[in-house]
């Protein structure tokens, strides 16, 4: 087991490093010069302008030496500096980790257990009036655009009622401390969680829904029933159990997205997290902010298989891995 | 018999789905269980008997129904219950014991916890009695090192030994009625004997019912109070046991045991000069499992220098105690597993030098049937194409292919229509001599046999039998036959190995074998076959 | 086939969503020689209520252009966006994750790490570069959302088939000298359809709102009209005129109902345990 | 009605500046919020005459060529050290080398001096006649010579927390959520500002900012911050006001860049079939909610020597169809590049493709984001392209420099991006800048409008209005031609 991991982790550097090189390329290969973005928003874009900026951001140099000299920056652990923000790529992500990571686990979180639950119900009532409600409605927040469900929690719970905030990470200027603080961001997580959260719902409702009708025919169940365990047992420990692998992998899957996720649902409520950022950095080009974000997410990724990997075996454990 | 039966199945008639091989699984059957005795029910493969057992858990498949009769229990119509009244009922004053565990088993749970569960499933005992409580029972079928048995998952386990945790499970409320289906027919004789003797026990002193379904009769002479004979779904001839036995009054029932195999080898021509058809040397496998991050890992030999050949044309029997590895000698010989020393010969071939395609182009010489029958076909492919796959992907025309699986499905018994089916469609044995068709379905040269015929009725299995003979004799195939049933191996085997906890202890030609057993354990092994006394009865 | 047509069409679920479906694809096939007038022309006066005119019976965008001709229009680039795509995701995303699954070790190994390149990157970020790289048109947008859907097929189903190759029927087929790639196709990936078929009909969905997200940034393609577009378009105005979000989502929605209902009756379908109830 | 002291303002500031120093970040949300940190010699009245801020009178002589200002004294920086007139040259200097704009417009400047701690002069190498249109403090912020004398001014860690003159002090920014200024209570202005904070919420969605706004989370919506078609709606609110000035200086004018280099639109009359085509009333009306105004020609309305005494294009296909053919247009396909800011400009580019497509022209758009269009832009490959920019209040500033051939370069995103090259315009451009009194200005600058207008190098569309949206009870916010950008000085709270 701990070889496994530790092998894994090995590769998994090798392979970041190798998907900084790509990511170093592909960025580069998108239309677009971060120097005439900028000289765009200054008002001003004359030769000598851009070319300085050019400079300033090493951007003058040849692609293998700026590949060099990034590549070694990451290796040391240094993300480098941000040509529009003017300030050290890690400094900006650490600035929005807490918020971003606040916010996309709330969402995991309740998109997990509210999938589950649902799809749940929606499996041991399969075909019934309750199934179709489920089905409906999970359908509903994941197929309308999240932008649009996010603005009707906002005119509903924000214009409307006047329970919960519209926009923000906390109540700006109200130097709250403590408990007090806690209940505010709390106030301020709950619509954009729920947002993001009912949207990743779907996917668990529907797998875990497909996933139990399946093994509920299987012959250990009756077993499981001959026994005479109530039928709530009988699907969590039983039929839930063997359903979850899909489950588990996408939720690996999500998992590892956590960070670089959640943009429009950022954007809507003001949220002051990394997909924003990244969204950012990538219409204007900030190569190196960008790249950032993405060898961060990458991380993320990498470390999130790793756990499925994991989990898988404690899920299933017939499944073996060569080490 | 004059207790009143604590169970009355009365009439009943189960409807199968369209497509079936008859329109009603069972058709007016009724028959009483009653407290403190066993009801020994026999019969046909596929007459109905696990259906009979379903009905009473009230666990029919969903694609089943009952069309008429009742089942009285306690004053009350089963069939007019609703699910609390049967979740009630289930586990505490009936228990069941499946007959495929492999498939019975959750995969996924550990088998201590699956035992702990029949006491939480009534709210009995606290966490940590449950825990004690299944390992005690684990000990109680013989499981061996429960400690860690109780922690490993169903697909760690031999084929007997998932057996026993089923019957652990079935026992562990002493419930008033036991239903067992085929519950020994995985288990060696001496296993067999102390788990019968177990169930006696309980049934003696908790005045359980029993119902037990069951083809050896040797088993049947030992325990039934009742038999009941069934074929075609009807009740054919019912009686004590001592009736039945001596003064069977149906022709079916004389035919049954008529075809009951005897006990003494048949004199056999001996092989010596045929060429090496199989040389397995010095074969080692070690299963280790991680027991987690704090606990010791799981090691069970399952081969320990295992060396044996099969001529051509020859029959090697291989026997022993559960769980001491046979199956996965099979495996190993298969090249299912990889052992951790030794080689396997096919001829002049080392199988186990080879990968790949060329080990792929080796395959079909050497075929296996295997233990789990239902495990082993795929739940999403009809049984045609089961049967068919493996010529059709060496190269067979796929219509010669499909014509020979039905002939083959002939040859076993079972009849045309089975070639649209899905495996869930049939019964345990129906399922077995499925996954013999599939194994003879390639021709091979040598056919590993892992309890091949332990669900099948004794005149089924004699039929099948018959065809292995012939084929042997015909096309000189060579076979490694593992059961457990002495009698069968006594019939068919030349040469019989014995093993113990991962080694072969002894290997003899049959006939010395049951003439003189040299090691303990053998002599342990010929003691306790079952239906010895009766046998001479009968005879 | 034809057992599993009945078996299909059995299932009430199935019968809804392939009605649906239908309609939708014909509606994409022919809607648009019914409906001669481009949806991008200036018909009536901005932001016309829906239900108010005949000629323009869902009302009017903020340019006064025709809701109902746009949903006629859209469904096609829509339907065509979400199911190319996924079509495509999946023809990568299977096989990738069943040779994976199956072979394990080193070929697993290479697999997945080939499969983190592209799953590394936030899937809506890799969908804009990848489109600003190749010039946003129909195609390339079908190609970057498929390329960006692919890696969760993946690693699902090499999820489904690392539990599932251990089983004893495959080792059955291993015995008998099937090959490799049968033994995947027929004995494995049926057992593993399942839990593929409901993100199938899920990723429908998130493939025509990644390409409203790209249209929303500039990079859908501005010369075919599309739901996802309409509904962007629409967004902010959501509150003057609330039909021209509305009837394009709707429509999306249904659309993935529909597909949804057909996965759940091909699952039924499928099923060999549920294929004979009799109902 | 007296001003009240005290109080807080929220207001909306959208996109997130990149970084508060003005000096050396010159985009729009930066000179909003840091205008009311730093300060400029001067500011300008909405008719965009010079008024004092650090520059207390100034003189200019009689060759036009010296300008001798005379700065105010007892002014502080925020960390209490004089304001002196080496600050001023200190700023030139590094002006000339971080901020563009101030780089070009200080070209005509021979040398700076300052004789004592409060006078600078100004010689010219020429006489420039919008000279004293250069000094607002987004286009020469004053720099703390103190503080960046011989620093990396790259990584100054002032650039973080910026120190300047201004009526308010940067407080404290958190990335993605606001930037907080609070009242300088040292200003030289005694009694001014008059508010105690003003936070700059950072919302990013368009939608969002309106239902902040409606929730009273913030109090001013800046121009630009909500949808045009939110606008009627916020206006309808109660305790409402909107103005629409406060742009005076800017004057932001939309027009299509047509390449005149090639392909159709290097004929002159089909670049006039554009003009005719395009519904520009309907453009304003319709998707800019009725503000605005329809452009005449290269100079908005609200700049210096405008002129509507020029050829008229109003909404005519007929016409537009006829100039087609007869300067033999045959469907060649013409691309369209919209501007990725946001709906409203793609609605735009939207109807324009259709308009275009309703006399014949065959179009086809070109989606980009922002990045990719510029990359397009700057590289020439485009037949037509939407900008917008903005005009500084003198033609000098602000227009010419689209027009003249000495401005045609590859890899800019604005400027002469169209390839426009006419010696007479080149002339009357050079001259205009130069030329005294300002009556003889005028005249030049009304020639090239006329001739402009007649060759249409591009296709001039509206001039843009950006309401500023705010509670009533915030007084005074908006007094200059800069608006917002320096209008916290002024404002208080009718609390
Ligand atoms: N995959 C596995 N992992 C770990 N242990 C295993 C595994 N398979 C089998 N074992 C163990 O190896 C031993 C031998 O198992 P095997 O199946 O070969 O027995 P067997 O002789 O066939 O028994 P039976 O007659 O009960 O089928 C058993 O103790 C079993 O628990
Ligand atoms: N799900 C099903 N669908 C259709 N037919 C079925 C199904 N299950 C069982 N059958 C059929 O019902 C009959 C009775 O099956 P049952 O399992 O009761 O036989 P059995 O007496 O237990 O046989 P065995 O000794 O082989 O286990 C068989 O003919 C079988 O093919
Ligand atoms: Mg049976
Ligand atoms: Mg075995």
């Amino acid at each position: 087991m701990l070889s496994f991991v530790a092998q894994r982790v090995v590769k998994g550097v090798i392979v970041l490093l190798a998907i900084v090189i790509l990511n170093f390329f592909l960025i580069r290969l998108a239309p677009g010069d971060p120097a005439v973005v900028m000289a765009g928003e200054a008002g001003a874009s004359d030769q000598v302008f851009v070319k300085q900026l050019r400079e300033k951001f090493g951007l003058d140099k040849p692609l293998p030496e700026q590949l060099f000299i990034y590549v070694k920056g990451v290796v040391t652990l240094d993300l480098g500096f941000s040509f529009r923000q003017q300030a050290p790529v890690a400094k900006l992500i650490g600035e929005r980790l807490p918020a971003t990571l606040l916010l996309t686990l709330t969402a995991f979180a309740i998109s997990l257990m509210l999938g589950v639950l649902f799809g749940t119900f929606a499996a041991r009532f399969a075909g019934t009036f309750l199934d179709t409600a489920i089905t409906i409605f999970a359908l509903i927040f994941y197929a309308m655009p999240l932008f649009w469900v996010a603005l009707m929690g906002i005119l509903l719970f924000s214009v409307t009622m006047d329970w919960l905030p519209s926009f923000g990470y906390e109540t700006v200027g109200a130097n709250l401390t403590g408990l007090a603080h806690a209940v505010d961001v709390a106030k301020h997580l709950i619509m954009p969680a729920m947002t993001l959260g009912l949207f990743f719902m779907a996917t668990y409702t529907r797998m875990t829904r497909a996933s139990m009708l399946e093994v509920k025919r299987l012959d250990f169940v009756k077993t499981a029933r001959a026994k005479g365990l109530s039928d709530a047992v009988i699907q969590r420990r039983h039929v839930l159990r063997n359903a979850l692998l899909p489950v588990v992998t996408l939720a690996g899957v999500h998992s590892g997205t956590l960070i670089g996720g959640a943009v429009i649902t950022e954007t809507v409520f003001a949220w002051p997290g990394i997909g924003r950022l990244m969204y950012d950095a990538l219409l204007q080009r900030d190569y190196n902010l960008l790249l950032g974000v993405f060898v961060i997410c990458s991380a993320m990724v990498l470390i999130f298989n790793l756990i499925t990997d994991l989990v898988y075996r404690l899920v299933d454990p017939r499944i073996e891995f060569a080490s | 018999m004059t207790a009143p039966p604590a169970v009355s199945i009365k009439n009943l008639r189960i409807a199968l789905p369209e497509g079936a091989e008859r329109p009603f699984a069972v058709d007016g059957v009724s028959l009483d269980l009653r407290p403190g005795k066993i009801v020994c029910v026999v019969g046909e493969s596929g007459s109905g008997k696990s259906m009979c057992a379903h009905a009473l858990m009230g666990l029919l498949p969903d694609t089943v129904s009952i069309a008429a009769g009742e089942i009285q229990f306690e004053g009350r119509d089963l069939l007019k219950l609703d699910d609390d009244g049967w979740r009630d009922l289930r586990g505490r004053r009936f228990a069941m014991i499946f007959q495929e565990p492999m498939t019975a088993l959750n995969p996924l749970m550990r088998i201590g916890d699956q035992m702990a569960e029949m006491f939480e499933a009534h709210g009995l005992l606290t966490p940590r009695e449950r825990r004690a409580k299944a390992l005690a029972l684990a000990r109680e079928v013989g499981l061996p090192d429960p400690e860690r048995i109780v922690r490993a998952y169903p697909h760690q386990l031999s084929g007997g030994q998932r057996q026993r945790a089923m019957i652990a499970m079935a026992l562990a409320l002493e419930p008033a009625v036991l239903v067992a289906d085929e519950p020994t027919t995985a288990l060696d004789v001496t296993t067999q004997a102390q788990i019968l003797k177990l169930i006696r026990n309980l049934q003696q002193s908790r005045n359980m019912a029993v119902m037990f379904i069951t083809h050896d009769f040797g088993v049947v002479a030992d325990i039934a109070d009742q038999v009941v004979v069934l074929r075609h779904g009807k009740v054919v001839e019912e009686g004590p046991a001592a009736t039945v036995f001596n003064a069977p009054q149906h022709d079916y029932t004389k035919a049954l045991l008529a075809a009951v195999p005897s006990m003494d080898p048949p004199a056999r021509a001996p092989l010596d000069d045929r060429a090496r058809a199989v040389e397995v040397i010095g074969l080692d496998k070690t299963y280790v499992t991680s027991g987690g991050w704090f606990r010791e890992d799981r090691r069970v030999d399952a081969a320990r220098a295992v060396n044996f050949n099969i001529l051509k044309g020859e029959t090697l029997g291989l026997v022993g105690e559960s769980g001491s590895g046979k199956s996965s000698v099979a495996r190993l010989v298969m090249r299912l597993i990889e052992a951790d020393r030794g080689t396997v010969w096919i001829g002049d071939t080392e199988l186990t030098s080879l990968s790949g395609k060329a080990l792929r182009a080796e395959r079909h010489r050497i075929q296996m049937i295997f233990q789990d029958p239902f495990a082993s076909l795929n739940p999403r492919r009809k049984v045609g194409h089961i049967i068919a796959d493996g010529p059709i992907a060496a190269g067979t025309d796929p219509k010669v292919a499909f014509d020979r699986a039905r002939d083959l499905l002939k040859m076993v018994g079972l009849d045309a229509g089975a070639l649209e089916r899905y495996p869930h469609e049939f019964s345990g044995g129906q399922r077995q001599r499925i996954g013999i068709a599939r194994a003879l379905a390639l021709e091979p040269e040598i056919i590993v046999a892992d309890e091949a015929v332990s669900a099948l009725d004794v005149s089924v299995q004699a039929q099948v039998l018959r065809l292995l003979e012939d084929l042997k004799a015909r096309l000189g195939l060579s076979m490694l036959f593992i059961t457990h049933d002495l009698r069968v191996a006594a019939q068919i085997c030349d040469r019989i190995a014995v093993m113990q906890r991962g080694a072969v202890v002894e290997l003899k030609p049959t006939a010395q074998l049951f003439a003189s057993p040299e090691h303990a354990y053998t002599r342990e092994l010929l003691a306790a076959v079952p239906g010895r006394k009766e046998r001479a009865l009968a005879d | 086939m034809k057992q599993f047509w009945k078996s299909m069409l059995r299932s009430p679920s199935g019968v809804i969503g392939l009605i649906i479906l239908l309609l939708a694809i014909s509606v994409a096939l022919f809607g648009p020689m019914l409906f001669p007038n481009s949806p991008w022309r200036m018909v009536q006066r901005p932001f016309l209520p829906p239900f108010t005119l005949s000629t323009v019976p869902l009302g009017t965008d903020a340019l006064g252009r025709d809701v109902f001709a746009g949903m006629i229009f859209g469904a096609r680039v829509s339907l065509l966006v979400g199911l190319v795509s996924t079509l495509v995701a999946l023809i990568v995303g299977v096989p990738i994750g069943a040779m994976a699954g199956y072979f394990g070790g080193r070929v697993d190994d290479a697999l997945m790490r080939f499969t983190e390149f592209f799953q590394t990157i936030p899937s809506f970020a890799l969908a804009i570069v990848l489109v600003a790289i190749l010039q946003p048109s129909i195609y390339s947008i079908v190609t970057s959302i498929a390329l960006v859907s692919w890696p969760p097929v993946a690693r699902l189903v090499r999820g489904e088939v690392l539990s599932l190759r251990t089983r004893e029927y495959v080792q059955a087929a291993v015995v008998t000298g099937q090959s490799n790639t049968w033994i995947i196709m027929r004995e494995i990936l049926p057992n593993a359809l399942s839990p593929v078929i409901v993100l199938a009909s899920l990723m429908v969905a998130t493939a025509i709102l990644l390409e409203s997200s790209l249209s929303f940034l500039g990079l859908g393609d501005p010369n075919l009209i599309s739901w996802g577009y309409m509904v962007g378009a629409g967004r902010t105005v959501i509150r003057q005129a609330w039909w021209i979000t509305v009837f394009p989502g709707v429509a999306i929605l249904i659309s993935v109902l529909g597909l949804n209902l057909i996965g759940e009756g091909l699952n039924d379908a499928l099923n060999p345990r549920l294929s004979r109830e009799g109902r | 009605q007296e001003p009240k002291t005290g109080g807080v303002i929220n207001a909306v500031i959208q996109p997130e500046p990149p970084g508060l120093m003005l000096a050396m970040v010159q985009n729009g949300p930066t000179q909003m919020v840091s205008g009311n940190i730093f300060e400029g010699l001067l500011r300008y009245s909405p008719k965009l005459e010079p008024q004092p801020e650090l520059a207390e009178s100034w003189s200019v002589s009689e060759d036009a060529k010296t300008y001798t200002f005379k700065l105010r004294k007892g002014v502080t920086w925020h960390d209490g050290k004089p304001f002196t007139a080496a600050d001023v040259l200190f700023s030139i200097e590094m002006l000339k080398q971080t901020h563009a704009r101030a780089r070009t417009n200080l070209a005509q400047v021979d040398k700076v001096e300052a004789p004592d701690d409060y006078t600078v002069v100004f010689t010219l190498k020429q006489p420039f006649g919008p000279f004293l249109g250069i000094f607002e403090v987004g286009s020469m912020p004053m720099v703390p010579k103190h503080l960046y004398e011989g620093t990396d001014w790259k990584t100054n860690p002032y650039n973080n927390a910026p120190i300047g003159t201004g009526p308010f002090m940067f407080k404290e920014w958190q990335k993605g959520s606001f930037i907080r200024l609070v009242k300088n209570p040292n200003y030289y202005e005694k009694g001014k500002p008059y508010l105690d904070e003003i936070y700059w919420q950072i919302i990013p969605d368009a939608a969002a900012r309106s239902v902040a706004y409606e929730t009273g989370k913030v109090d001013v919506l800046p121009g630009g911050s909500v949808e045009n078609f939110d606008v009627p709606r916020l206006t309808k609110l109660k305790d409402t006001c909107v103005t629409g000035a406060g742009w005076e200086f800017f004057s932001p004018l939309a027009w299509l860049w047509l390449n005149n280099r090639q392909g159709p639109l290097a004929d002159k009359r089909v670049r006039q079939a554009v003009m005719y085509a395009i519904d520009r009333d309907f453009a304003k009306d319709v998707i800019w909610n009725g503000l605005g105004k329809v452009a005449t020609g290269p100079s908005a309305s609200t700049i210096k020597y405008y002129t509507d005494d020029v050829k008229k294009y109003p909404y005519d296909p007929a016409k537009a169809k006829a100039l087609l053919k007869e300067a033999g247009y045959k469907g060649e396909k013409i691309r369209l590049l919209p501007l990725a800011y946001g709906e409203t400009w793609q609605r735009w580019g939207e109807a324009v493709k259709q308009n275009l497509m309703d006399v014949g022209i065959n179009i086809e758009t070109i989606a980009t984001d922002v990045a990719g269009g510029n990359q397009k832009i700057g590289d020439w490959d485009y037949d037509i392209a939407f900008t917008y920019l903005y005009q500084y209040g003198d033609p000098a500033l602000g227009v010419g420099r689209n027009y003249i051939s000495s401005n045609i370069a590859k890899g800019q995103v604005f400027n002469n991006v169209e390839g426009y090259s006419n010696p007479e315009i080149d002339k009357l451009f050079a001259d205009g800048a130069v030329a005294t009194p300002d009556s003889k200005r005028k005249e030049i600058y009304e020639k090239a409008q006329k001739i402009l207008v007649e060759d249409v190098p591009v296709a001039w569309m509206l001039e843009l209005q950006f309401p500023t949206i705010m509670r009533c009870k915030v007084k005074n916010l908006i007094t200059t031609g800069i608006g917002v950008n320096d209008g916290f000085k002024d404002a208080w709270l009718d609390k």
